[in-house]
């Protein structure tokens, strides 16, 4: 406990056996998490992980820090109350594409737009996986559950836009398996103000290989485009491919570097502090974008609170119930 | 013995005035010891400022009083209809009094409509008195009325006074040069200076708070209304009324020695939870979502943001909760507040914080219902929710103060039972309490005990579900705490470790302890207290919430008519104070008077299976005192003697 | 008198078979009245599925039964873990029985972590099949044991047959040449083939069902596990078994004549609804949120389009019950179904259903609570929420059917209520209703009485609050119907008119109105009869939902002792049926066994003024037949002429 | 009711007085409402509105049509259960800034999302009206009001934003007084599957003003961009302005047509059906876009719901309870 030694992995998984399905995305991204803590945390007993219900949602139940597993789909405002009532915590959320994208979809969108300082984790597994494999709002149009046994009529949202329409400061996203999901978490903590981060994780049980085209250890690069601040957007396996835009249509096409005179130049420059791009690359056809898709800080609700608190004390006086009590209009009787 | 009390000095604020008794040489006063007036008008009349106005320079002449302001639920319904129509009714007395009064002695009716919704409360042989400029032909119609409603023969039965108070009050602000909408505007001020001179009431205040509400920005209404203030005034000191209107005083009502004030119910809630933050020493989260009638007590909140109170405006009731949860577990006092409908949506996350075992408070304003119901009505239809409306076993403490003052010092109880227990409490107040003011005694804050909530920080031994043997209250670890790094949700947890547990036993347990705890919260009840009456006796009236003060004064009144009948007010409906079986037990009938279907009635009968019989009104609005009476009365049948 | 009845046909879907009795001829049979069984191994063991299709065996044979699957919260546990145990118990006999039994005759142990958690359940003397191979240091590590639990002499106390299933089952399906894990999910098989042989059951059924199930996709699945079942049935009918370990016979069950089927609660619920859909004409519409236990109610629900049912997966339970209203409000029957936190969240909506009057079913599949609680328990702990748990005075008729069976028509019953009287309906089931398979005589569909529904279409005189003199429903006029254009809310509403309403006195009236709706409901409940007992005695049992097939037993066995006890079986909570206080007023004492604690007891001493006493269970499990009778005993004290 | 006397505006207008207040921007509305439906209806009958709770939502009382003012936010929800039991019906959501995004955000998302064949109608007056003046969703920051005395701290969404987030396949905004709000309904109505109409909605009362800059009868035209598919971005009094895309940073200016030699051609050119110009026209800088902003459509869930019941008639045959009952292992005892 001393802040001396500095913290490590081992220092951020409690003492509960995991519960989850053998080869459930969750430890992977588990294991992630309790990795980069260490370095982003100075004090263990300052940070929380909140969570709704569901597989993703028993996550707190494993890291060795403070933990809410609360009800389902009200995750965001549970942290939005704690981050307000206790500042100096770093709060963290993890729900699921259920938790979150169901039941607790304006919570998520009313924590994005205030822009509370939270890390919103939604591990997406297009499925509800608690509950035994009933179909969500992620899951692909057609999709046959245990309640859509002719297969699924609606369409799915995305969760970056979903994210983006909310007025989200900060949007990544990451996959399960995947050796860059650290590096997109430290960016999702330096962010002050909410950050959403999409992790993609495989269920094995009830949506098994849902990402496969992705997250394939060999094909999966391929599928992978990895966004860089300031960079063109280049990808595919030897990075012989690229992301370009149609200036007439406004639409992207994916093309190749060298085929038809097509240079680097020409590709599309991510910036990370632009909303429409940031739109249009989260939901590109035949590839999938990942990192950080946007990052655009504004000052975040808690501070912004903080900071009338104390004008607060500045206008008004320190407190005083017996000045309150005598405010307005009294008389005596004697 | 109370005494005959004298106002000595008058404290507005900053400033300090004495009253100089307004000259009633001219007339004779009638002297009165009670008086009632109805002020009935358009939305947009501002019957609810005259109201207040009135009542403040009421409360100042030293006179005990009570407000029943009713108005619609349409933000500005058309000028003119029916259901348009706002109201505030005042009772002031040279005694003790405890309810807005029955039937108005004086009616102000400021157009056809208020006349037509509020004649019938009128007294007979009351003072109507009628702005007559706003009786035109349209107004007639817009009212609903074919012919002229002051040819109405049913007047006869009322003292009339018709005053074309439209026409007068503009001569009087002519010379401020208003558009024609602000200077009609007016009226209501020119009825106040009318009824000042009726009652002999200050000037004074209501000309500082016309100064202060519009002096910096737009003088000349500040101007306007105060020149119509005078000119009602000098109205009433100068024309020649008829002989049976009389200027009216009242003596000062006998009250215990102190400062004053008048209070809502929002109001004192809000002030008590200030208060409460203080005395714990806890910082203070309010999460709530806008809802009638609570509304006001977010926005009395939000403004003592120097206090440490932080006040946040969620996006719905769940997540006013769930915020306010969030901020209990971060180590605050997190209280959220609303009305039924909001209860209702809040029921989850309530058994959220019974299970996790947090400090929280829930307001529930109560309003008519079932769902959106009569949303500015008062009702008391919530306490079933209150209790039993959840699922699984999910005790927790419920609490109803009686008046607006109660609300300050319950706001106080249970947010100490809150966080002693480590609990959700429910606080049960309604649109009554709320919105009606009262004088209230402030009480020496210096007298207010603490209770200091220094949270758990003891790493040896520690399970985040370890109890006071006494309370068996858990112990509250806040994020942040070095070394005690747990987890805590609502699937059941071992008695010991904390940890989640699906074990038969271990949940037969906790849940008996759940109910144990909060039935441990009686320690905190005072000394079960009769409001009124002997221990035995022929009836025992059991009421709770705002219904005391006709409660109150209609056990009175039939103990004047020498009936042996006691009233009894809970102000702790869970758990039931101890003794009360005992207590009921010794009368031949128990009745409890309720504004809901019966709710209370049966939490008695269940608990202590007492053949306690419900009274019942349903009508979105107080009891009056004489229905009480007539009910007692008739349910007692003749007297022994008369037998 | 039930005659001793005679299995004479099975049909198998298309298939139709004859049984073959299995050749006892080499081992002379034990004959036994009941067997209680219960499979434990590891969540990924399928066990589950070994104690369906030993229930669907044990059916065909003519046994009456009763089944208790309990499972993990957990999807998959890891393996071998105390938590990931999963549980089958099946009680079948020669006679009717009621309950999945107290203790298991027999337990079969697939590993460790299965031995340690039941071993405490099995009876003294009971039989205990192990299998050994599962018994590795690691898997006895995982259970948290360190000694060899097979060592251990605490097994001395019952007969135990140690057997290596995963090596026999592996040596069984090796010519199929699966992976090693598919080779090792065959154990369930092979056990339940030796378990057919045991008990005499025939296989025929469990192999069409393996073929049915795998063999279009994975043919060498279905040729391995089916090789499985014959070669634990051989191991029996070979091995050299210790000779206390007889095969046993458990004869027919005499049950009424007809058509059986096994059916479990949410089954039951889906077809009643469908069948209801049918009876009333309407077009049937379920809006739900997945949640355990009820969400198999929307799976069974969905596969059924061609019966015209729509179902609709919501974003949340709010969602849910606010379409299902919508679906009403547009001339559908609305029904919704969660469990207890769903029902929390449903509140508000629930209140809008009833202040607009508009048909709705409600269905809570209650589980452990408070809050998440124990989502794979069961309980009774919602029936305070679904009487009294809404803000305002606000009414409805509660159900509760008390078997699976019961289910269907009471699916029937609900439907119908709500469209005769215009009014949600909350019908309370339990996990273990949902959950628990029995033999149920499928019911003649002709026989089943239709109430057809003619929506309003008439517009002379029409208001939308025109209601039957009889029932006090209103009208159900749906959009798309001309001239009958009007418009309802969650506002009150006028008696004659139906527009928005404030009035006082109305309000009064209309919340009256509803309340007594509701009660009028009880014309179509059956007269209340006892379920078992003579109308007065020393003692009646109330009981309500899942709770009967051990109050009846206990009460079967008391009074086999010679107590004058009775049992009656509450399947209408609310309204409480007429009678009932005068019939419980014919009995020294009124107990009250609930899986709760204590809230039908607390409905019944409020309403009635009786002094009914609670006992209560709060632990997630059906109570044991045992635990009743010993509390009746005890409550009793000795006979009169032993005392 | 005879089929063959045409609807009239009065036909539509109920027996209810009308108790906005004064000045209230939805009296316009009403007006456009009422208007338009003779234009879009054959079977009055057939016409539903359905409201949640707020001023606003007090709509459906003064429609001589059916409807349902039901409770606080669950409008689109209710809604999808009317439409989907009866799908012959038209039905029409009338719901507020608060009603619609804050309380019942969820709702809108997933209604949206699913793509029911409904008319959202969101009254945004930038204000809870029947509360009695508190700040909502879309607020400006620093909004002072009862709850928010020293001014609110939270950025507001953008409706459309938040209605492209969630996957909506038309969206548009028009204004209470506007001549053309009956133009932008009936577009509204033609489009099969959900569609989203924000109306800017002046409160007289608790926000009088909030969008005077684009709603004055004078100045106003200077900043309303009605779009128009296929044709340029113009607007100003004279036609004089136009809005540019920068390509390289993929912003939006707004430009002087003849200044710096720009033409027409340099403009965007509004494409109805693609969803990166939406997102970006959504929220330009310094002018209003007006009109249909979005319009892709595609299949409804209802009608998708419809074929599937079709389906399984044809597959599984007409329904019988007597074989669902006999479905399966039965057994007889004699
Ligand atoms: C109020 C409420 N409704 C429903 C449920 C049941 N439930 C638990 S988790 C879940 C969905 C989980 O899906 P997701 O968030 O995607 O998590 P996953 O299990 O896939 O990680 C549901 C419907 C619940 N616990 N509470
Ligand atoms: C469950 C519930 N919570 C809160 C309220 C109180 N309430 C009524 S309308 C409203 C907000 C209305 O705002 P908006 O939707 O913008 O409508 P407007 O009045 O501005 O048209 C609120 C908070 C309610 N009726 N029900
Ligand atoms: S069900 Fe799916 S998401 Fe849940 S623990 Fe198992 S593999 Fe993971
Ligand atoms: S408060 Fe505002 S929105 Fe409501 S009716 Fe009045 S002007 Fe219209
Ligand atoms: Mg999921
Ligand atoms: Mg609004």
């Amino acid at each position: 406990m001393s802040a001396n030694i500095p913290l490590s992995r081992t220092d951020f998984a409690s003492d509960q056996e995991v519960r989850w399905c053998p080869g459930c995305g969750d430890y992977a991204i588990l294991a992630a998490v309790q990795r980069v803590l260490p370095e982003l945390v100075e004090k263990k007993e300052n940070t929380v992980f909140i969570s709704g219900i569901g597989c993703s949602s028993r996550f707190p139940y494993y890291m060795n820090t403070y933990g809410f597993h609360t009800i389902h789909g009200r995750a965001p405002a549970i942290a939005t109350g704690l981050k307000l009532a206790n500042p100096e915590l770093d709060v963290w959320v993890v729900t699921g594409d259920g938790d979150g994208l169901s039941i607790g979809g304006n919570h998520l969108l009313h924590a994005l737009r205030r822009n509370i300082d939270l890390q919103i984790l939604l591990f997406n597994n297009q499925i509800y996986g608690l509950t035994k494999g009933q179909y969500s709002p992620t899951s692909k149009v057609g999709k046959v559950t245990p309640s859509t046994p002719f297969g699924s009529v609606d369409a799915p949202v995305i969760p970056a836009h979903v994210a983006l329409g909310a007025a989200a400061r900060f949007v990544a996203r990451g996959y399960d398996v995947s050796k860059e999901l650290p590096e997109v978490l430290k960016r999702a903590h330096q962010h002050r103000g909410a950050s959403f981060v999409e992790i993609l994780q495989n269920c094995p049980v009830f949506n098994d290989e849902a990402f496969v085209q992705i997250t394939d250890r060999k094909q999966g690069p391929a599928y992978q485009l990895w966004l860089k601040h300031g960079e063109p957007m280049i990808f595919g396996a030897n990075n012989e491919m690229g992301v370009r835009l149609n200036p007439k249509t406004l639409q992207a096409e994916i093309v190749k570097l060298g085929e038809d005179g097509i240079t680097e130049d020409d590709l599309l420059v991510h910036d990370e502090t632009n909303p429409t791009i940031a739109w249009l690359i989260s939901a590109l056809p035949g590839v999938c974008a990942l990192g950080v898709i946007y990052c655009d800080p504004a000052p975040s609700y808690d501070s912004a609170v903080q900071a009338q608190h104390a004008q607060a004390v500045e206008r008004l006086g320190e407190p005083s119930i017996e000045a309150l009590l005598h405010s307005g209009d009294t008389w005596k009787v004697e | 013995m109370r005494r005959r009390s004298a106002v000595k000095s008058v404290d507005r604020g900053e400033k300090r005035l004495l009253i100089d008794m307004p000259n009633t040489a001219t007339q004779i006063r009638e002297e009165l010891d009670s008086v009632v007036i109805r002020f009935a008008g358009d939305s947009g009349d501002g019957m609810q400022i005259t109201g207040t106005q009135f009542s403040s320079a009421t409360a100042l002449m030293g006179n005990d009083l009570s407000t029943f302001p009713d108005f619609p639920a349409e933000i500005r319904a058309p000028a003119g209809t029916t259901y348009g129509v706002s109201g505030f009714q005042i009772h002031f007395a040279s005694h003790d009094i405890k309810t807005p009064g029955d039937a108005p002695d004086v009616l102000v009716a400021m157009n056809p409509a208020a006349l037509k919704v509020n004649l019938g409360a009128l007294k007979e042989g009351g003072l109507l008195i009628v702005n007559t400029g706003a009786f035109t032909k349209a107004n007639n119609a817009k009212a609903g009325c074919k012919e002229d409603p002051l040819a109405d023969p049913a007047l006869e039965k009322y003292r009339v006074l018709p005053i074309d108070i439209t026409k007068l009050t503009l001569d009087a602000v002519k010379p401020f040069k208003l558009g024609a909408k602000d200077a009609a505007r007016c009226k209501n001020m020119w009825t106040l200076g009318l009824m000042f001179w009726l009652y002999g009431r200050d000037r004074q205040p209501s000309i500082d708070f016309l100064n202060e509400k519009f002096g910096k920005k737009r003088p000349e209404i500040a101007a306007a209304n105060i020149a119509a203030i005078n000119a009602g005034h000098i109205y009433g000191e100068t024309a020649e009324l008829p002989t049976e209107i009389r200027p009216v005083v009242v003596a000062r009502a006998e009250l215990p020695r102190g400062t004053y004030r008048t209070i809502d119910g929002n109001q004192a809630l809000a002030w008590g939870f200030a208060a409460a933050a203080q005395l714990s020493g806890l910082p203070f989260f309010y999460g709530s979502y806008p809802i009638t009638p609570a509304s006001t007590l977010l926005h009395h909140l939000a403004r003592l943001k120097n206090f440490g109170i932080t006040t946040f405006q969620a996006e719905d009731e769940i997540a006013a909760v769930a915020s306010a949860i969030g901020a209990s577990f971060g180590g605050a006092l997190g209280i959220t507040g609303t009305s039924g409908p909001g209860v209702a949506l809040k029921t989850e996350a309530i058994g959220l914080a019974i299970m996790t075992e947090l400090p929280l408070v829930v307001v529930d304003v109560q309003r008519g219902g079932p769902s959106t119901g009569l949303p500015t009505k008062t009702e008391q239809s919530d306490l079933f929710q209150a209790v039993w409306g959840r699922n699984g076993d999910a005790p927790l403490p419920v609490l109803a103060p009686a008046t607006p003052g109660e609300c300050f010092e319950f706001a106080i109880l249970a947010s100490k039972i809150a966080v002693k227990y480590m609990t959700p409490v429910m606080l049960l107040t309604d649109g009554f309490i709320a919105n009606s003011a009262e004088p209230w005694k402030i009480p020496d804050v210096s007298s207010l005990e603490p209770f200091p909530v220094t949270h758990h920080t003891e790493t040896e031994g520690f399970s985040p579900f370890k109890r006071d043997p006494r309370t068996l209250a858990r112990v509250w670890a806040k994020p942040g705490t070095p070394g005690l790094e747990h987890r805590i949700g609502g699937i059941e947890k071992d008695y010991e470790t904390g940890h989640i547990s699906y074990d038969p036993a271990n949940h037969h347990r906790m849940t008996l302890t759940r109910a144990e705890k909060v039935q441990n919260v009686r320690a905190l009840y005072p000394k079960l207290t009769l409001d009124q009456g002997e221990s035995e006796g022929e009836m025992l009236v059991i009421g709770w919430g705002s219904t005391h003060g006709a409660i109150s004064q209609a056990v009175d009144r039939v103990r004047k008519s020498g009936r042996r009948v006691s009233h009894l007010h809970l102000r702790h409906i869970w758990p039931l104070p101890e003794g009360l079986k005992e207590l009921a037990e010794r009368f031949d009938q128990i009745m409890v008077p309720e504004l809901n279907h019966g709710q209370l009635v049966r939490l008695l009968r269940a608990e202590l299976l007492i053949n306690a019989k419900g009274f019942n009104k349903i009508a979105g609005q107080p009891f009056k005192i004489s229905e009480i009476v007539d009910e007692i009365e008739a349910r007692l049948g003749k007297k022994e003697e008369e037998r």
